[in-house]
């Protein structure tokens, strides 16, 4: 079942993730982007990690995706006319991917099933961040504080 | 015997579920019961949406003196059934120019988001449909899909009507996202789990046994639950925060170029998302389905729930009644000067509660920061001294 | 928590940084008043300071640079006190002496603070920034805010003094990677016993000699000076002397004397030998100088030669006695402090003559005893407390130096003598011709010296008048620390 | 109260020092309270003086010391202290009592000057440092005072610094009583050295007590010689009196306090004081140090006396007089006769300030006129200042009898002819009290009598305040020849710490016949020679050449001037050319040899490694260009790089583990 | 249960999928894109690995998850914004164009 579930979810992510790199039209491909996201999030829950799930969607879908489809909106004059597409690159991914999954099959250790686990509950997470992890956190903080800030510089008017 | 009214669905699901629980697989039992939840939450909702949207429009008929619709059967209750046929039988008209595929995913989104939210929401004891650890977190995950959903329908459509229209919703979406967000955060933190039902049952005790320990009942609660509350509206764009799609100015905004089925998937959304935001704040407010005094508990757990929702869908329809629309640069200033920094009090306020010893103490102290904040904050936003005299140039 | 040293550091430095920043309109005020500030602790030091112990003490030790040895380790005995407070004096002075504009305010402070770090840091490698922290500041102070020819004088005061510097760093080196330590008070205990072995020492002894006797300076490199405190403006002329300079003598006595014991011996008839060339040479040349400041300059010279005869004289005889050898340490040390003073006085009055003239040529001046009693009167103060009248404060340093030194190089300090005598030539000679004769046409518009000069003078005075009378009190700063030296020297 | 004056003598100099600082402190303010402020202070100096002296009778060879610590350096201790006995006492009574009438003079003399005050305060200032001289239990306490004494003196003669000359003149005076004192200092350093302590008297321990003077051994004769040279400097002697004539800018009264009673006579109380370092090693008195001193007093004596007779201006003569009588007390010292020499000490500081007082006084009268050929006549005009000055000039010229100098001149010579070394000295002594009764008959003439010349036109008696002053001198020159007659020589026993018997047969002596016979040859030829002289000299009209010589000072100050200053001024540019050029030039010379390399390394980077890096850029440039076609800005490019740059490491990893 | 390396092959595609419209795409939002599901698949990675860790692990993976989500969400952000800001002033989106450094 599970592997069935593997499949499904392994599938829906990475054709979202194709359309999303692939598709000619810039809106789809961001919307593709949004699926993309749902199934890495379902890759998470799959996984135990509920939380990091509920972020990914949370952050990816909620934020991302919109900040990019403004994006687009505001640039869309030059929507149509950006076409092109750069095949060495195809080849280039094509190669690292070969590279890696001649990597993952050469590495033995690579082949083994997950134990039973306790879930990593929400309090867990919470405590670790305000004890073991509360610099990163602040920092965090501040980088996000700082890419607000930032970008809102950049996209202000330029005075002529 | 209070109890097996109480439980009578999960006695009715355990029941429809028994055929297959001894043999088939766990997964199987698994997606069985979901399937069944999913098929019940469906079921109540959907004749939920159909009676609020008559109701509606028969409680603002009764406002605004004029009976409503009366015409399809006793006191028009038929009419969402007329209208739905009315719906399913328009022709779909999608604009030559839209984009075909956005325009048609966007209603499905929006409607499967507002749906997916109602998923986490406690309807009564052992009545939650999903359990999830950050269910509250799911909430918003799914709830801020939406704004993807209407910039689908806005982009989709090709028309500037609708674009401008999605735009405003964006806007005002997330601009209020973060006070709604907010607000929850007192709860969460006083209750420290972001599970529905866990909040739930921190409320679940009373003092002297008559006076229930919803949140809602402290300073902090009560005014998150009112910002709350006022975010909820604007999240559904429920007048008097509805410029999204103010027909007298943008004809419908992102629905503009909407017709038919998809239209009333919209409309559906809309309503859902708006059972969902009353259902939370229910939950996180209100007690859940606990009871408002403890001889009551033996009324069942659900009847309280969606008491207490018809009570808040109600004010929703007051509202509507009463308000005028508001424009839209009020409603930013609004979320940015006087939400945002009400909420983050709300937290203060919250951590004060808790560290004064949640007692008497406590509550004074929480209901003085929040006093201090809120006096400080009308001085500041005060624009009523910016009005001149207004002089009469031309007339004498 | 900053201790008292680190603060007195920083306190000048954090001034100077506020006249960048704050930009304030009078910057001499705001320098004051760090200067008020610096100078409360430098007297809050002084109080802490326990006068009967000869160690280091008030110290604070911090790892800094593990890796090669250096640490961050200040902390103050009797010299080191005396010229803290030397330095807290002199500046205050400089800054009541010139109007100066807000860069060289601040300049100046940085000046003062890497002094107060120079005076203060007992290891060598913080010893050695703080020295050349205050090359810095002296040479942009002299590099844009001096008068005729400053270019020329600034490079050059630069180039000499980086030149020591380097040389001394150099050697420096070489003792670490024989030693492995940059601590001045290991290094003195490793003294006796050689730091190095065969040329190299010597090439040690030379390089930190060069950069120091640079520095003090010491015939013949002193020829940096007299251009450079003849361009620099009045107040940076009182700091150069009254500061800078006994940056030399401080290095003398706390570097290469400890260090090398055994090659001094050796090499002492030559150092004595430029001692003598420095004290006699330099009156001589002075008195054969038209402008006034270059006239002091050259009187500074002979002044620190006396410092660093009294030293070597010492050092280079084993056949010193303690008493001797005391002697000259306490004269050496008051010397400096002496000097400190009364240069930055010659120098300060010159700067009020040139304030009022324009000019400071010896000849551009006469008569002025009928106009300005007063100024003259003062002026002619500091002239005998520098050239060793007894009841001032230069007499009895000298006194000390020579008793010191005649026990051991009776030959040498009977030519020294004559530095003595010259010094009063070339000063009679000037008062002569400035104070003496007929009111110049010139001067006949002077005036006399206004309240705010004299409260800046008369303080200083008084503190010559106090030293010459009852010296003890300065003494007591330092003789446990001398007691302590000789010891260590003989 | 005697034993409150012997613990606390250091109050006789501290109260005019005090007059002198309060008087200064009131600045112009204290014009009018100037002179009352020093002349009390100079009054509680004398009473002190004279409480101080008291005890020094009860017995003798009175001697009452207190030392005490001025500083502590390292471990040790500097000690000064003050010390009383009867060599201190007399000076103190004679210099404060002289110094009182000086002072009261100046109240008439200087009534005018317009820096009237400062004045006060000098004088106070010098009175001051001149009885702390005399008080000094330490050589080095002597050498402050000393030096005070020297500053006091320099302002004092450049009083009138406006005036060129003044100001040289002042400058002179403390350079060359300067160079005596790097001397003088030279033998305190040494003496310090091998006694430890510069205490005269220290309860046995002092230096001129047993053990220091033990210590000194051989080095002793230079010590004394180098104490000498500082003694010399300040009492004028030979070749170190050109500064005192030239000291006569100052104003008169200065004269008379500083070569009169008190400056230059430190020089000799000096050598009185440190005797017994002269004294060690002594063979029937003489010792190398005495001889020089004895050559040089006579060397000095006779000089002076010399170019005393071929001078004019009044103040002059009485100056080279000085010089005349400094050399003789020295000379006294030197063959033993400290005494008789402390005797005409005092003597002369009586007599000579007297001299100097009435010179003022008649300088004052003339309108600030010194030149005698100008003057004449004023017998009658001025009558007191003629009959005092006719005193003093007795004494000086050592009338016997009545006049102190006299009794004291006559004891020198006495000591003289005593000499066992040679009896050159004892002859030349002889020539020069006839030359001094010659030249003082010539200036007497020349001022008091005969015709009335240009000067003394408009001449005036002095005022009270200034006459006054004159009298009490002059009946102290009298007065004072009472103590000194060989029949009762209470003074001379006082000094030597023997009682005094009265025994009035030793009044007559045979010197007394010998000074008697030279004086009044002296005397004689003076008024022979000069009673028609008007105007003009009548040496200078027989023998011009000598008589230039003996004018010019015999070129002495012509002769420094060529030789030692011209040497020292030459040095000095000297010093000041090797440091531009030479000391500079080196440095430059460096710089420019840094330069030139400098150059020559730039010529050959330029010319010769440039040629082959040059050829070597040229294909690096080429790859460069080769290169940087990869660099199109196209981030897609770059990223892919670094893509393949992955690839190549997880490969590499995976090929490696 | 998929084991781990299928996981990792999964994770790989996706992030040469990303590098592919990184690479490929001329337009600069694209290339944004291409970077978040590159990040994505790191994530991915990193609550693999946690998850087949040897258990009981410290949850280190999912933290460092956590955290990567919110840079990247910084690093968006000011991507964003500055193809906004690129878009303004050379009035074109293409990365081809846009390859000089002056402004």
């Amino acid at each position: 079942m599970s592997t069935v579930a593997f499949a499904g979810i392994a599938i829906l992510t990475l054709a979202a993730a194709l359309a999303a790199a692939t598709l000619q039209k810039l809106m789809h491909a961001a919307l593709s982007f949004a699926v993309m996201f749902v199934g890495i999030s379902a890759f998470f829950f799959f996984l135990g990690a509920e939380f990091v799930g509920l972020v990914q969607i949370f952050v990816y879908i909620g934020a991302v995706a919109v900040l990019i489809v403004f994006t687009i909106l505001l640039t869309r004059h030059d929507v149509g006319k950006v076409r092109g597409f750069n095949w060495s690159g195809v080849f280039v991914a094509v190669a690292v991917f070969g590279g890696l999954v001649w990597t993952i099959s050469k590495t033995k250790s690579l082949s083994i099933v997950p134990q039973q686990i306790k879930p990593v509950t929400v309090q867990r997470i919470g405590e670790l961040l305000m004890t073991n992890y509360v610099w990163p956190l602040q920092c965090v903080g501040v980088l996000l504080t700082a890419a607000l800030i930032g970008a809102l510089i950049l996209v202000m008017e330029e005075k002529s | 015997m209070a109890d097996s009214f109480d439980q009578i669905f999960i006695r009715a699901k355990q029941w429809l579920l028994s055929p297959i629980s001894c043999r088939a697989p766990d997964w199987l039992i698994q997606v069985a019961s979901s399937l069944l939840n999913i098929a019940a939450l469906l079921g109540v909702f959907l004749t939920l949406f159909a009676l609020i949207s008559v109701l509606e429009r028969k409680i603002l008929g009764r406002m605004q003196n004029r009976y409503g619709p009366n015409r399809v059967g006793p006191f028009g209750l038929f009419q969402p059934v007329a209208d739905g046929i009315k719906m399913l039988i328009k022709e779909d008209i999608v604009p030559a120019r839209a984009d075909k595929i956005v325009h048609f995913l966007a209603p499905v989104l929006i409607a499967a988001t507002a749906i997916l939210a109602l998923g986490v929401i406690p309807y009564g004891r052992n009545m939650t449909p999903f359990i999830i650890d950050g269910g509250i977190l799911f909430f918003f995950a799914v709830g801020s899909t939406t704004e993807l959903a209407v910039f689908m329908a806005g982009w989709g459509s090709n028309n500037k009507f609708s674009m401008l229209g999605a735009m405003r919703a964006i806007a005002q979406m997330i601009s209020y996202e973060l006070p709604l967000i907010i607000t929850v955060l007192p709860v969460v933190m006083i209750v420290g789990s972001l599970n529905p039902d866990k909040i739930v049952g921190a409320q679940s005790t009373y003092s002297l046994g008559f006076v229930p320990h919803w949140f809602v009942f402290t300073p902090w609660g009560a005014t998150a639950f009112i910002l709350f509350f006022v975010s909820g509206l604007v999240e559904s764009n429920r007048t008097p925060f509805d410029v999204p799609e103010g027909e007298s100015e943008i004809v419908a905004g992102h629905m503009t170029e909407y017709s038919g089925f998809k239209y009333a998937t919209f409309f559906m959304a809309e309503y859902i998302g708006m059972f969902a935001i009353s259902g939370l704040g229910v939950t996180l407010f209100l007690g859940g389905w606990h009871a408002p005094v403890h001889f009551l508990e033996f009324i069942p757990s659900y009847a309280w729930f969606f008491v207490k929702l018809s009570i808040l869908l109600f004010i929703y329809i007051w509202l509507r009644g009463t308000l005028p629309r508001t424009r839209v640069d009020q409603i930013m200033n609004f979320a940015w000067k006087f939400m945002l920094p009400m909420a983050f009090t709300c937290v203060i306020a919250a951590a004060v509660w808790h560290y004064t010893g949640r007692g008497l103490r406590g509550w004074l102290w929480s209901l003085g920061v929040i006093a201090v904040v809120y006096v400080t904050l009308s001085i500041l936003l005060d624009t009523r001294r910016k009005f001149a005299p207004r002089t009469y140039r031309f007339a004498e | 928590m900053v201790g008292l040293i680190s603060a007195l550091i920083l306190i000048p430095l954090a001034g100077a940084i506020a006249l960048y920043i704050g930009q304030p309109k009078n910057a001499r005020t705001v320098a004051l008043i760090f200067n008020a500030l610096s100078a409360f602790y430098a007297l809050l030091l002084w109080q802490k300071f326990d006068a009967t112990a000869p160690g280091l003490q008030i110290a604070e030790r911090h790892a800094w640079i593990p890796s090669i040895g250096a640490e961050y380790l200040v902390g103050v005995d009797g010299l080191s006190l005396l010229l803290v407070l030397l330095t807290s004096l002199v500046f205050p002075f400089a800054f009541c002496a010139q109007r100066l504009e807000r860069g060289a305010c601040a300049l100046m402070l940085v000046m003062q603070a890497a002094l107060y770090g120079t005076f203060t840091a007992q290891n060598f490698v913080l010893w050695f920034l703080f020295y050349e922290m205050s090359l810095i500041p002296a040479f942009l102070l002299i590099k844009i805010y001096g008068g005729e020819n400053r270019d020329f004088a600034a490079v050059k005061f630069f180039i000499y003094t980086f030149f020591g510097s380097v040389a001394m760093l150099l050697a420096f080196l070489g003792i670490y990677f024989a030693k492995g330590t940059f601590d001045f008070a290991t290094l003195a205990g490793l003294g006796k016993s050689g730091l190095l072995t065969g040329n190299l020492k010597w090439f040690a002894f030379a390089g930190i000699f060069l950069g120091l006797a640079v520095k003090v300076p010491l015939f013949p490199f002193h020829t940096w000076l007299p251009d450079a405190y003849q361009t620099a403006p009045t107040g940076v002329s009182m700091v150069l002397t009254g500061g800078l300079s006994k940056m030399g003598v401080y290095g003398f006595i706390r570097l290469l004397v400890p260090l090398f014991p055994n090659e001094i011996k050796i090499a002492g008839p030559w150092l004595l030998a430029l001692v003598v060339c420095s004290i006699v040479f330099a009156p001589l040349a002075a008195w054969a100088q038209r402008d006034l400041k270059r006239m002091v300059a050259y009187l500074s010279i002979n002044h620190l030669g006396y410092c660093l005869l009294g030293l070597f004289a010492i050092t280079a005889r084993s056949t010193s006695s303690l008493i001797d050898t005391q002697a000259a340490l306490s004269g050496v040390f008051l010397q400096i402090f002496n000097h400190g003073i009364t240069a930055a006085a010659l120098f300060y009055f010159v700067g009020l003559l040139e304030q009022r003239r324009g000019l400071r040529g010896i000849d551009d001046f006469g008569g002025l005893m009928q106009r300005t009693p007063l100024l003259c009167g003062w002026m002619s103060v500091a002239m005998f407390s520098s050239l060793g009248l007894p009841g001032l404060n230069g007499f009895i340093g000298e006194f000390l130096i020579f008793k010191g030194s005649f026990a051991v190089a009776a030959s040498v300090t009977a030519i020294a003598v004559l530095g003595l005598l010259f010094t009063a030539v070339t000063f009679m000679r000037a008062m002569q011709s400035l104070f003496g004769g007929p009111l110049v046409e010139s001067c006949s518009g002077f005036s006399d010296l206004i309240r705010s000069e004299k409260l800046v003078i008369v303080p200083v005075t008084l503190l010559m008048f106090a030293i010459g009378i009852l010296p003890q009190f300065i003494f007591n700063i330092f003789n446990a620390t001398v007691t302590h030296m000789a010891r260590l020297f003989a | 109260m005697n034993s409150w004056i012997t613990s606390n003598v250091w109050l006789i100099p501290a109260a005019p020092i005090l007059a002198a600082l309060l008087i200064l402190a009131f600045g112009k303010a204290a014009r009018r309270a100037a002179a009352p402020f020093a002349v009390i202070g100079q009054l509680t100096a004398l009473t002190m003086s004279i409480f101080a002296f008291v005890p020094t009778l009860h017995s003798h060879g009175f001697r009452s010391v207190q030392n005490f610590t001025w500083f502590t350096f390292g471990e040790q201790t500097l000690r000064i202290g003050f010390v009383l006995d009867p060599l201190a006492a007399a000076m103190l009574i004679m210099i404060a009592l002289v110094g009182l009438c000086i002072f009261v003079f100046s109240i008439g003399y200087m009534a005018e000057d317009k820096n009237f005050s400062r004045f006060f305060a000098y004088l106070s200032f010098f009175s001051g440092a001149m009885l702390g001289v005399v008080i000094a239990n330490s050589l080095l306490l002597l050498f402050v005072f000393w030096e005070l004494v020297g500053l006091a003196s320099y302002l004092l003669i450049g009083f009138w610094i406006e005036r060129p000359s003044a100001a040289a003149a002042a400058k002179k005076a403390f350079i060359t009583t300067r160079i005596g004192d790097m001397g003088f200092f030279l033998g305190i350093l040494w003496l310090y050295h091998r006694s430890g302590t510069l205490l005269f008297y220290d309860g046995g321990r002092g230096c001129l007590e047993s053990v220091g003077l033990l210590a000194l051994g051989a080095s002793a004769t230079f010590i004394a010689l180098l104490i000498f040279c500082g003694a010399a400097g300040k009492s004028g002697q030979f070749p170190l009196h050109v500064w005192l004539p030239d000291a006569m800018e100052g104003p008169t009264p200065v004269s008379a306090l500083i070569h009169a009673a008190t400056m230059v006579a430190a020089g000799v109380f000096l050598v009185a004081r440190v005797y017994p370092i002269f004294l060690v090693g002594a063979i029937n008195g003489v010792t190398p140090s005495l001889t020089v001193v004895v050559w040089i007093g006579v060397a000095t004596g006779l000089m002076a006396a010399l170019i005393a007779v071929a001078q004019f201006d009044i103040k002059r003569i009485l100056a080279y007089s000085t010089v005349s009588q400094l050399g003789l007390m020295m000379v006294s010292l030197g063959v033993g006769g400290v005494a008789a020499g402390i005797m005409h000490l005092l003597a002369h500081g009586f007599f000579k300030a007297l001299l100097f007082l009435g010179a003022g006084s008649v300088i004052h009268g003339c309108h600030h006129e010194q030149d005698i050929r100008k003057m004449g006549g004023l017998r009658r005009l001025m009558p007191v200042t003629f009959s005092t000055y006719a005193i003093g000039m007795m004494a000086l010229s050592g009338v016997p009898f009545f006049f102190s100098g006299g009794w004291t001149k006559e004891e020198i010579l006495h000591a003289t002819s005593q000499w066992p070394r040679s009896h050159i000295p004892y002859y030349l002594m002889l020539v020069g009290v006839f030359l001094t009764a010659l030249y003082m008959t010539r200036q007497i003439i020349f001022v008091f009598f005969g015709n009335r010349r240009a000067a003394s036109e408009h001449v005036h008696e002095s005022p009270g305040v200034m006459t006054i002053p004159l009298i009490v001198l002059a009946v102290c020159a009298i007065l004072f020849s009472v103590v000194l007659t060989p029949a009762w020589p209470w003074l001379e026993n006082y000094l030597t710490g023997y009682p005094a018997r009265f025994d009035p047969h030793l009044l007559i002596q045979p010197m007394i016949i010998v000074s008697l016979a030279l004086v009044g040859a002296g005397v004689s030829l003076g008024i022979w020679m000069y009673r028609r002289a008007a105007g003009s000299d009548p040496i200078q009209q027989a023998q011009p050449a000598l008589f230039r010589f003996l004018e010019n000072k015999m070129w002495i100050d012509e002769i420094y001037d060529r030789t030692v200053i011209a040497l020292a001024a030459i040095a000095a540019r000297f010093s000041d050319w090797m440091d531009r050029y030479v000391w500079d030039g080196l440095v430059r010379g460096v710089g420019a040899i840094g330069h030139f390399l400098a150059r020559l390394t730039t010529g050959a980077d330029e010319r010769v490694i440039n040629a082959g890096v040059d050829e070597g850029t040229v294909g690096a440039h080429g790859f460069g260009r080769l290169m940087s076609r990869r660099h199109s800005g196209q981030i897609q490019t770059y990223l892919g790089a670094i893509a393949l740059g992955m690839l190549a490491l997880v490969l590499l990893y995976a090929w490696l583990g | 249960m998929p084991t781990l390396s299928m996981l990792l092959v999964v994770s790989a595609a996706l992030f040469c999928i990303g590098l592919l419209a990184a690479l490929s795409r001329r337009h600069a939002i694209f290339i944004l894109i291409g970077i978040e599901m590159m990040l994505a698949a790191a994530n991915l990675n990193f609550i693999a690995f946690w998850r087949f860790a040897p258990q009981p692990a410290p949850p280190t993976g999912v933290m460092v998850a956590i955290f990567a989500i919110a840079i990247a969400a910084a690093e968006a952000a000011v991507g964003l914004a500055m193809v906004i800001a690129v878009y303004r002033h050379f009035r074109t989106t293409n990365v081809d164009q846009l390859d000089q450094l002056k402004g």
